[in-house]
């Protein structure tokens, strides 16, 4: 049982960083929104595997996973991207070279900083840690070196599924009522900015968050 | 309770009421009428408090512990030393407090005087409290109250620009004492958590040679900066001339004399005295500030700049005083050493006296003239006859002419000086002739300077129409005078029985004291122990005065003859004011002498006339003396603190990305952290 | 202890709702959430009596307990709710009706409301993970009130503040994460196990390398949102551009909540592994805010900015006062109180100025107490609390602050802090100086009434003046008591 | 009480030949330059004269110029009664030391400075400035010679100063005591306005130090200058005379002693002004701004006198 289950953690926690990767890799905000959409259902397999070995509570919170963040949250995104009409990413601070490497060297620092928790844990889902760091190391990248005020709302997001899958795998699951709070909050933050989108849409009229550096000393 | 209880709390009940009465007064008449009650209240309380005390030798106590004890609370003890200093704040705050309701008339309607009431009663609280603070929380409170009420009394004028910049100054300066302050006190009572002066005293005979080397540094700089010794005094001849006249003579005669009280306080109570560099430090630290002082003063025009710069000197004089004594202490020559803190004791009272005095006459001419630049002044004798004899006593006074206080005290320090000679290691006894040269050569110049203070403002004819129409001052400000400049007369001539009460102070400070008991000196000299030099301002301003009577009586008996006439001007026609020696004029040789250290800036501009080459249209020369201390200690650090702040603001870039790079290079320096103190 | 708690957390809440449901009448809410508050006030007072009297209180069964109220907590209400009630006064003139303006103030009343709700919650809720989720609610709510002005500097200022402490609160929950996950690993699942009670109760058994690993997280979370350098950018750009009142209650207790978060952690971490960790890093970042929010400070021309680096230089001394044993965490809370205070008063006075002068510059500012003697006085006061002046409380807390550096022998500490003290005074006497004295520019109509706004500011001078020099009993007793929450 | 007397004759004695001294040293000079020159005793009939003539005051002068004649005339007297010339006061009632001394003369000098100016004339002005620029950078020199003497009296009293160097004649031929009187004769030039410092018999308001400060003064006034300009010569030489050379001073009443005495004093007061008188006489006035480096030069004197009383012991 516990072979097929770690290896099934594994994919999936795999498959949220590949997600993560895409986002790095391609150009367009379509692709990052679909990329957004995969890692969301991925995170909410996960949730659902794991609460098929562990407490089912789990299910509850993976249904919850995927309706907010699998569906609701790509959907506003969508339409948020066909009302700006924004098709190309503007020229990145770093290449799609430069940040593939970047994101590597992020994938060994999370592994370093993960080594010591191999060895606390004896839970089947260990493995998955290292990766969660990786995710989360990743999309802390995609916020900072993304020009697009819609990519770095995607990145935020990839960053609360890192830790939802952080927690999901190390711990089990918070309790519910810490999951549904977290929730509360991730849907809150993400309508504030998308009303702040618009409004940076309104004054500015551009979404590239190099135009917003009035404010200085 | 005690009587000297009773009289601290007539202190503090008149200063806080005058401080609220004064606040809410409805007119600015009544507001300068009640801020000179409540000080005239508050100062009584405090010199009763501090005779008595004085008288008995008993020290009064006083404990509010409810009061912040978290800090410490408010303890106080007003012993000998203290009530010294007590009693030299309210001798010159009661005259001034009332010099200042006439003299506050011309600011009515121009500044709230309102705020300036409460200002002053809480900055003559603060004064007061400090000598009587008996721990560090009272000590440091009372202190920064004085700075801060100080400040606002300095901004009374704030509608001129240099009066702020004045104040900026000030206020950076009396903070540093205030930031140097605090770990000197903290290194005394390290590690213990009792922080009344009864304990740190034994605490500071347990410090280490090193933590008594940094609280001896830190005691010199912060008080330092208090007294206005020389690298720390920039703040002085800028608040003094800004400041109303009668704020400046009690931050110039009294406020700085504070610093005094703290070094005596900290070096000598607290940790008993120190090694003989200490001394040697304090000697070459006032030797400087004495001739740097009264070389600045020289080539200073405006009058109260001119006085501030003189407080320099002085208070230059008291370090020498204290200095030759510690040496003379930490040698063994317990019985010499008392000579030079009696004279250093002395001589701080006869400052406050003759300087409160000269900035109340400079006050009373500013009034007159609205003006303070010397070279706009001159006949102002006849105009101002009282005025002008005031300032004269004054000046003869801080020349440290006989039968002056200024000379006893100045004598006391020269025989201090003098007995170094016993000193039996060449070394130490090497410094003492050099200051008694530096000592000697500021008595010189200060005499140079007063002369043409007193010369160029008070005689010859009025160089401007301000002047002309000057007329004598208020009567209770003239009276004011009088009390003060019967102050420097009296305590010249009873120098003698004023010395001795000065060294039974001094043997009430255990780091002080001689140990064995004074030696019985007469009340008519000024003595030396085991040297029998004395002097006798008395006797000797009755030789004069049975001279000058016998002289009178000679010629007036021969029948003369007085004629009126013009001053011999070698055929010129009519004397005009243009013709008279000007400020400038009259320091210029000391000027030239001395120009190394003035470094005197001097730039030449002859412009031709425009139709010919041949012809000079005029000729224009212009020469000022910035100190170069201020370019050389000052501007390095206003240029260091201003390119940090560059480079810091440069850091908020606006770039929401570099944001974000910060907080992610931030939380990889923790990891890292982490990670490294596993 | 419940019904003190529902009637601590509930009047905001209304207040909240109420505007959202109460389209018209905004003047009426402005009264109902004033009113509101000050019940909390009296509540949050009632708190502290209850703590100090019968020690921390707790619901009946504890393993599900979700509220807890001990000292420390009570003292952080009782400064929310204070802050709150001062600036509610303060601010209920924004509610005068105009179309356009209404919608606006409807927005402001909710999440003000909603914003005063979300730290009460942040300071009396028991499991640390809620807390998280209360913080991060405080984020979202204040950042709606920051472009209710539609200008472009507002805009941009609203979106970096949400971004930053969007970024910086999700790696908290990242390392409230790692120490459950620490906490799961050797106690197994504990019903109520993210209670800090529990947490703490069990530290000793915890790793000590894991628990460390989640500290640095933790520190740099809450760090963001405390403003400590260099995470403190959103700070500036936010405080100037937020109204006077959101901006008095951002800088005066949002970041003295944020501070409240690290010092629970610091407890559960301290009992773990020796306090050395948790004070180096404290120390760390304390040095490095001062260091830059008092170099901010000496080149600046906006007044409202300036405010704002100043509380990062005062944050900075509380994270300091942290790392310096009991004697210095009793500094660091006192520090705390007095500042909320103290720049809560500064920054109200500062919004008066910017309605009257319509300029943020301090160059444009000149004879403030020509043109509003009453507001240019109390501005006066608040700056030279700010800068540790005696009669004010932050002299004290400044006066134990560097005794406890040298008590604890760290006298470079000291020494630093000092010097840094007497630039940020020097740099705002000096500004303080350009904007009081001169001449008033014409364009400004001279003159105020002492009006009933200038009297709630002179309530708070009178509490800084009663911190300062007679530091009452029960506050000191409340404080020792509280020091206890953050040292073990 | 014969004490006191002799404490009041010592100096009138003074008084009565100081003018002689002055005149002394203006013949001896006319003789030198092979001038006949007024004879000696000239300056007691121009003293007489102006005694009897009117005072001319200016307009503008307060009263400031009409007592500085009386303070400067006071002050000379009461050193005259300070300083040893026949007779070694050895009783407790000496008024003070070389200290009270050397301040008193400065009182004389301030005030005849407030008077120069007080008349508002210019050159009243610059002789005030000169006056004054000269009489500060001698004091550290006055002081420091005070202070090589003291040192090896141990004291500043004039009596304790005599007694020690007739007690140890060998000290008086020692380094420390030539170089402090040389340093105090130089002193003595400054103070008292002789050549090379200032020339007592130009003409040139110009060139006048002190001079120039008494030229308003006239009649009674002008004549207790002069005469207290002359006893404060007179002062200065019996101060370096008796305090290095105090052989021949009179220490107890006896007329033979105080007899002694008194020769003794007019030998050595001829003496000294007969140097003065041949060194006025070679050389010439130096420029303002080079007497500060004679001035330091005498410093740098009295300091290696003070320096090497301490390696001597």
């Amino acid at each position: 049982m516990g072979g097929a289950f770690s290896q099934l953690v594994m994919l999936g926690s795999s498959g949220m960083l590949v997600t993560a990767l895409i986002v790095l890799w391609r150009k367009g905000v379509p692709a990052y929104i679909t990329a957004y959409r995969w890692q969301s259902w991925l995170l909410a397999a996960l949730t659902a595997t794991v609460g098929y070995y562990g407490d089912g509570q789990l299910y509850w919170v993976a249904g919850l996973l995927l309706g907010l963040k699998g569906v609701a949250i790509p959907a506003l995104l969508r339409t948020m991207q066909r009302r700006f009409g924004t098709e190309r990413e503007a020229a990145p601070y770093v290449n799609t070279e430069v940040s593939l490497l970047i994101a590597s060297v992020l994938v060994v620092f999370a592994y370093l900083l993960g080594r010591p928790w191999m060895a606390v844990t004896q839970l089947p889902t260990r493995q998955g840690l290292p990766l969660a760091m990786s995710v989360l190391f990743v999309s802390l990248f995609i916020i900072v070196s993304r020009k697009k005020a819609i990519t770095q709302v995607i990145g935020f997001l990839m960053l609360e599924n890192a830790i939802a899958l952080l927690a999901v795998v190390g711990t089990f699951g918070v309790p519910f009522l810490v999951e549904f709070g977290v929730f509360l909050d991730a849907l809150m933050g993400f309508l504030v900015m998308q009303i702040f989108i618009y409004h940076i849409h309104d004054t500015f009229d551009t979404l590239d968050v190099d135009a917003l550096a009035r404010l200085r000393h | 309770m005690a009587f000297g209880t009773v009289a601290l709390l007539v202190m503090a009940a008149g200063y806080t009421l005058g401080a609220v009465l004064s606040l809410v007064a409805r007119s600015d008449r009544a507001a300068r009428v009640l801020t000179a009650v409540g000080a005239v209240v508050g100062g009584a309380g405090g010199l009763a408090a501090a005779v008595s005390v004085l008288a008995t030798r008993v020290s009064v106590d006083a404990v509010l512990p409810t009061v912040v004890s978290a800090a410490g609370g408010i303890v106080i003890r007003l012993d000998p030393l203290g009530a010294f200093f007590l009693a030299l704040i309210t001798a010159v705050s009661l005259p001034a407090a009332v010099y200042g309701t006439t003299y506050m008339a011309e600011y009515d309607g121009r500044c709230s005087l309102r705020v300036f009431g409460l200002m002053f009663n809480a900055f003559l609280l603060g004064m007061s409290v400090v000598p009587c603070a008996a721990n560090i929380f009272t000590f440091v409170m009372a202190w920064e109250l004085m700075a801060v009420s100080s400040y606002f009394l300095v901004m009374t004028e704030s509608e001129h620009s240099e009066t702020r910049q004045a104040g900026l100054w000030y206020a950076a300066m009396t903070h540093l004492g205030l930031v140097l302050l605090l770990p000197m006190f903290f290194l005394i009572a390290a590690g213990h958590e009792a922080t009344a002066f009864v304990d740190l005293r034994a605490y500071g005979a347990t410090l280490t040679a090193g933590t008594r080397t940094a609280v001896f540094l830190l005691a010199l700089t912060a008080f330092g900066s208090k007294a206005g010794i020389v690298p720390l005094h920039v703040w002085l001849p800028r608040a003094h001339p800004a400041a109303p006249s009668h704020v400046s003579a009690l931050m110039s005669g009294v406020m700085i004399k504070l610093g005094i009280y703290g070094l005596i306080r900290v070096l000598f109570d607290l940790l008993g005295g120190g090694p003989a560099w200490w001394g040697g430090v304090l000697l070459a630290v006032g030797s400087v500030s004495a001739l740097l002082g009264v070389l600045y003063a020289l080539v200073e025009h405006d009058l109260k700049r001119l006085l501030a710069y003189h407080s320099v000197e002085n208070i230059g004089i008291i370090l020498i005083g204290l200095g030759a004594g510690s040496l003379l202490h930490s040698v063994g020559l317990r019985a010499l050493a008392v000579i030079g803190w009696t004279g250093a004791l002395f001589h701080t009272l006869n400052h406050a006296c003759f300087k409160g005095l000269l900035f109340l006459g400079a006050g009373s001419v500013k009034q007159q003239t609205h003006t303070g630049n010397m070279e706009e002044l001159g006949g102002l004798i006849t105009r101002m006859p009282q005025t002008a004899l005031y300032f004269l006593v004054g000046s003869a006074a801080i020349a440290a002419l006989p039968p002056l206080n200024g000379f006893a005290s100045e004598w006391l320090v020269f025989q201090s000086l003098l007995a170094g000679a016993h000193i039996s290691r060449p070394e130490i006894a090497a410094g003492f002739p050099i200051a008694v040269g530096m000592l000697a050569l500021t008595s010189g110049l200060a005499a140079a300077c007063f002369v043409k203070a007193f010369g160029i403002s008070f005689l010859a004819m009025p160089r401007s129409d301000h002047a002309a129409q000057a007329r004598e001052c208020h009567w209770s400000m003239r009276a004011m005078m009088l009390v003060l400049a019967g102050g420097c007369v009296v305590l010249g001539l009873a120098a003698p029985w004023v010395a001795r009460g000065m060294s039974r102070i001094i043997d009430g400070v255990p780091g002080l004291s001689a140990g064995e008991p004074i030696p019985p000196s007469s009340s008519l000299w000024l003595t030396v122990p085991n040297s029998s030099a004395q002097v006798s301002p008395l006797l000797l301003a009755v030789l004069l005065g049975a001279i000058t009577v016998a002289v009178l009586g000679a010629i007036h008996a021969g029948g003369l003859r007085v004629r009126r006439a013009d001053t011999w001007g070698c055929g010129r026609i009519s004397q005009t004011p243009r013709m008279e020696y000007t400020a400038s004029a009259f320091a210029e040789p000391l000027r030239r002498v001395f120009a190394e250290v003035y470094q005197p800036t001097q730039d030449l501009s002859i412009n031709m006339h425009p139709e010919s080459r041949y012809f000079i249209q005029s000729i224009t020369y212009t020469s000022h003396v910035v100190p170069w201390f201020e370019q050389v200690f000052y501007d390095p650090v206003i240029r260091t603190a201003r390119g940090l702040a560059a480079q810091t603001r440069r850091l908020q870039a606006g770039s929401l990305h570099l944001y974000l790079l910060y907080v992610v290079a931030a939380l990889v320096a923790a990891l890292a952290c982490a990670w490294w103190f596993q | 202890m419940s019904l003190i708690l529902a009637v601590l957390l509930a009047p905001p809440l209304g207040a909240s709702s109420l505007a959202i449901l109460v389209r018209p009448y905004q003047r009426f809410v402005g009264w109902v959430s004033t009113i509101g508050v000050a019940l909390s006030l009296a509540a949050s007072i009632a708190l502290c009596t209850t703590v100090m009297g019968a020690g921390p209180q707790q619901e009946a069964v504890p393993a599900t307990a979700l509220w807890r109220v001990d000292a420390l907590s009570a003292l952080l209400a009782l400064c929310v709710t204070f802050v709150a009630l001062v600036a509610m006064l303060l601010g209920r003139r924004a509610g005068h009706p105009d179309r356009e303006e209404l919608a606006r103030t409807r927005y402001f009343w909710i999440f003000t409301n909603a914003f005063v709700f979300t730290m009460l919650i942040a300071v009396t809720i028991q499991n640390v993970a809620l807390m998280w989720v209360a913080i991060e609610a405080t984020t979202i709510t204040s950042a709606m009130v920051i472009p209710l002005t539609r200008t472009k500097a507002s805009v941009e200022a609203s979106w970096k503040y949400l971004l930053i402490c969007s970024v910086g609160i999700a790696l908290a929950f990242a390392g409230t994460v790692l120490a459950y996950f620490d906490f799961v690993a050797t106690a197994g699942e504990v019903p109520g196990a993210l209670n800090w009670t529990v947490l703490r109760g069990a530290a000793p058994s915890l790793h000590p390398a894991l628990l460390q690993l989640a500290f640095a997280f933790l520190l740099i979370g809450y760090g963001t949102k405390a403003g400590l350098a260099p995470m403190h950018t959103w700070l500036p750009d936010a405080h100037a551009e937020a109204p006077s009142l959101v901006s008095a209650l951002m800088s005066g207790v949002l970041l003295a909540v944020a501070m409240y978060a690290i010092g629970r952690w610091k407890a559960v971490v301290d009992a773990a592994v020796d306090s050395s960790f948790t004070n180096r890093l404290l120390m760390g970042f304390g040095v490095v805010s001062v260091v830059i929010g008092t170099f901010s400070l000496v080149i600046q021309r906006h007044y409202k900015r300036m405010l704002a680096y100043s509380s990062v230089e005062h944050m900075g001394l509380v994270s300091i006062g942290l790392a310096l044993g009991p004697l210095g965490a009793f500094a660091a809370l006192l520090h705390t109180m007095n500042h909320a205070v103290a720049k809560s008063l500064s920054f109200l006075a500062a919004g008066r100025i910017l309605h009257r002068y319509d300029t943020t510059e301090i160059g444009k500012v000149t004879g403030l107490l020509r043109v509003m003697p009453w507001t240019g006085a109390l501005f006066a006061i608040g700056i030279l609390a700010l800068v540790g002046l005696p009669p004010f409380g932050l002299f004290v807390s400044e006066f134990l602050l560097v005794r406890a550096a040298v008590v604890t022998g760290r006298f470079w500490v000291a020494g630093l802090v000092l010097v840094l003290l007497l630039t940020a005074f020097t740099s705002l006497v000096h500004h303080l100086n350009r904007m009081l004295y001169g001449e008033p520019p014409p364009a400004v109509t001279i003159g105020e009434r002492r009006g009933w706004s200038v009297t709630v500011l002179a309530v708070s001078v009178g509490v800084l003046i009663v911190l300062g020099v007679t530091l009452p009993r029960p506050v000191a007793a409340l404080i020792t008591q509280s020091v206890r929450g953050v040292i073990p | 009480m014969s004490r006191y007397a002799v404490l009041v004759v010592q100096p009138l004695v003074a008084l009565g030949l100081a003018p002689g001294l002055v005149g002394f040293v203006r013949w001896l000079k006319a003789r030198l330059q092979s001038r006949r020159g007024a004879p000696p005793w000239q300056p007691y009939f121009e003293i007489r004269k102006l005694f009897g003539k009117e005072a001319v005051v200016s307009h503008t002068a307060s009263w400031i110029f009409r007592a500085t004649p009386f303070v400067v005339f006071g002050t000379s007297v009461v050193v005259a009664s300070l300083v040893p010339l026949i007779l070694v006061p050895a009783s407790p009632l000496v008024a003070g030391d070389v200290f009270a001394a050397v301040y008193l003369l400065l009182l004389g000098t301030f005030f005849l400075a407030l008077a120069g100016l007080d008349t508002g004339s210019p050159f009243g002005g610059m002789g005030a400035s000169r006056e004054m620029t000269v009489v500060a950078l001698t004091e550290p020199t006055v002081a420091l010679s005070i202070v090589a003497l003291a040192l090896s009296a141990g004291s500043t009293n004039f009596s304790q100063i005599v007694a020690r160097t007739i007690a140890e004649p060998a000290a008086a031929l020692g380094p420390g005591h030539l170089l402090a009187f040389i340093a105090l004769f130089v002193v003595t030039l400054a103070e008292t306005g002789r050549l090379p410092v200032d020339n007592p018999s130009t003409h040139l308001e110009l060139t006048m130090i002190h001079e120039a400060m008494v030229l308003e003064y006239s009649g009674p006034y002008l004549a207790l200058i002069e005469w207290g300009s002359a006893l404060k010569l007179l002062v200065f030489l019996a101060l370096a005379a008796n305090l290095f050379i105090p052989w021949g001073l009179a220490f107890a009443l006896a007329p033979g002693a105080l007899a002694i005495g008194l020769a003794s004093a007019i030998v050595k007061l001829g003496a000294l002004a007969a140097t003065i008188a041949v060194l006025e006489t070679r050389v010439a006035k130096l420029r303002l701004f080079r007497v500060p480096e004679l001035l330091s030069a005498s410093f740098v004197l009295a300091l290696l006198a003070v320096m090497s009383t301490f390696l001597v012991r």
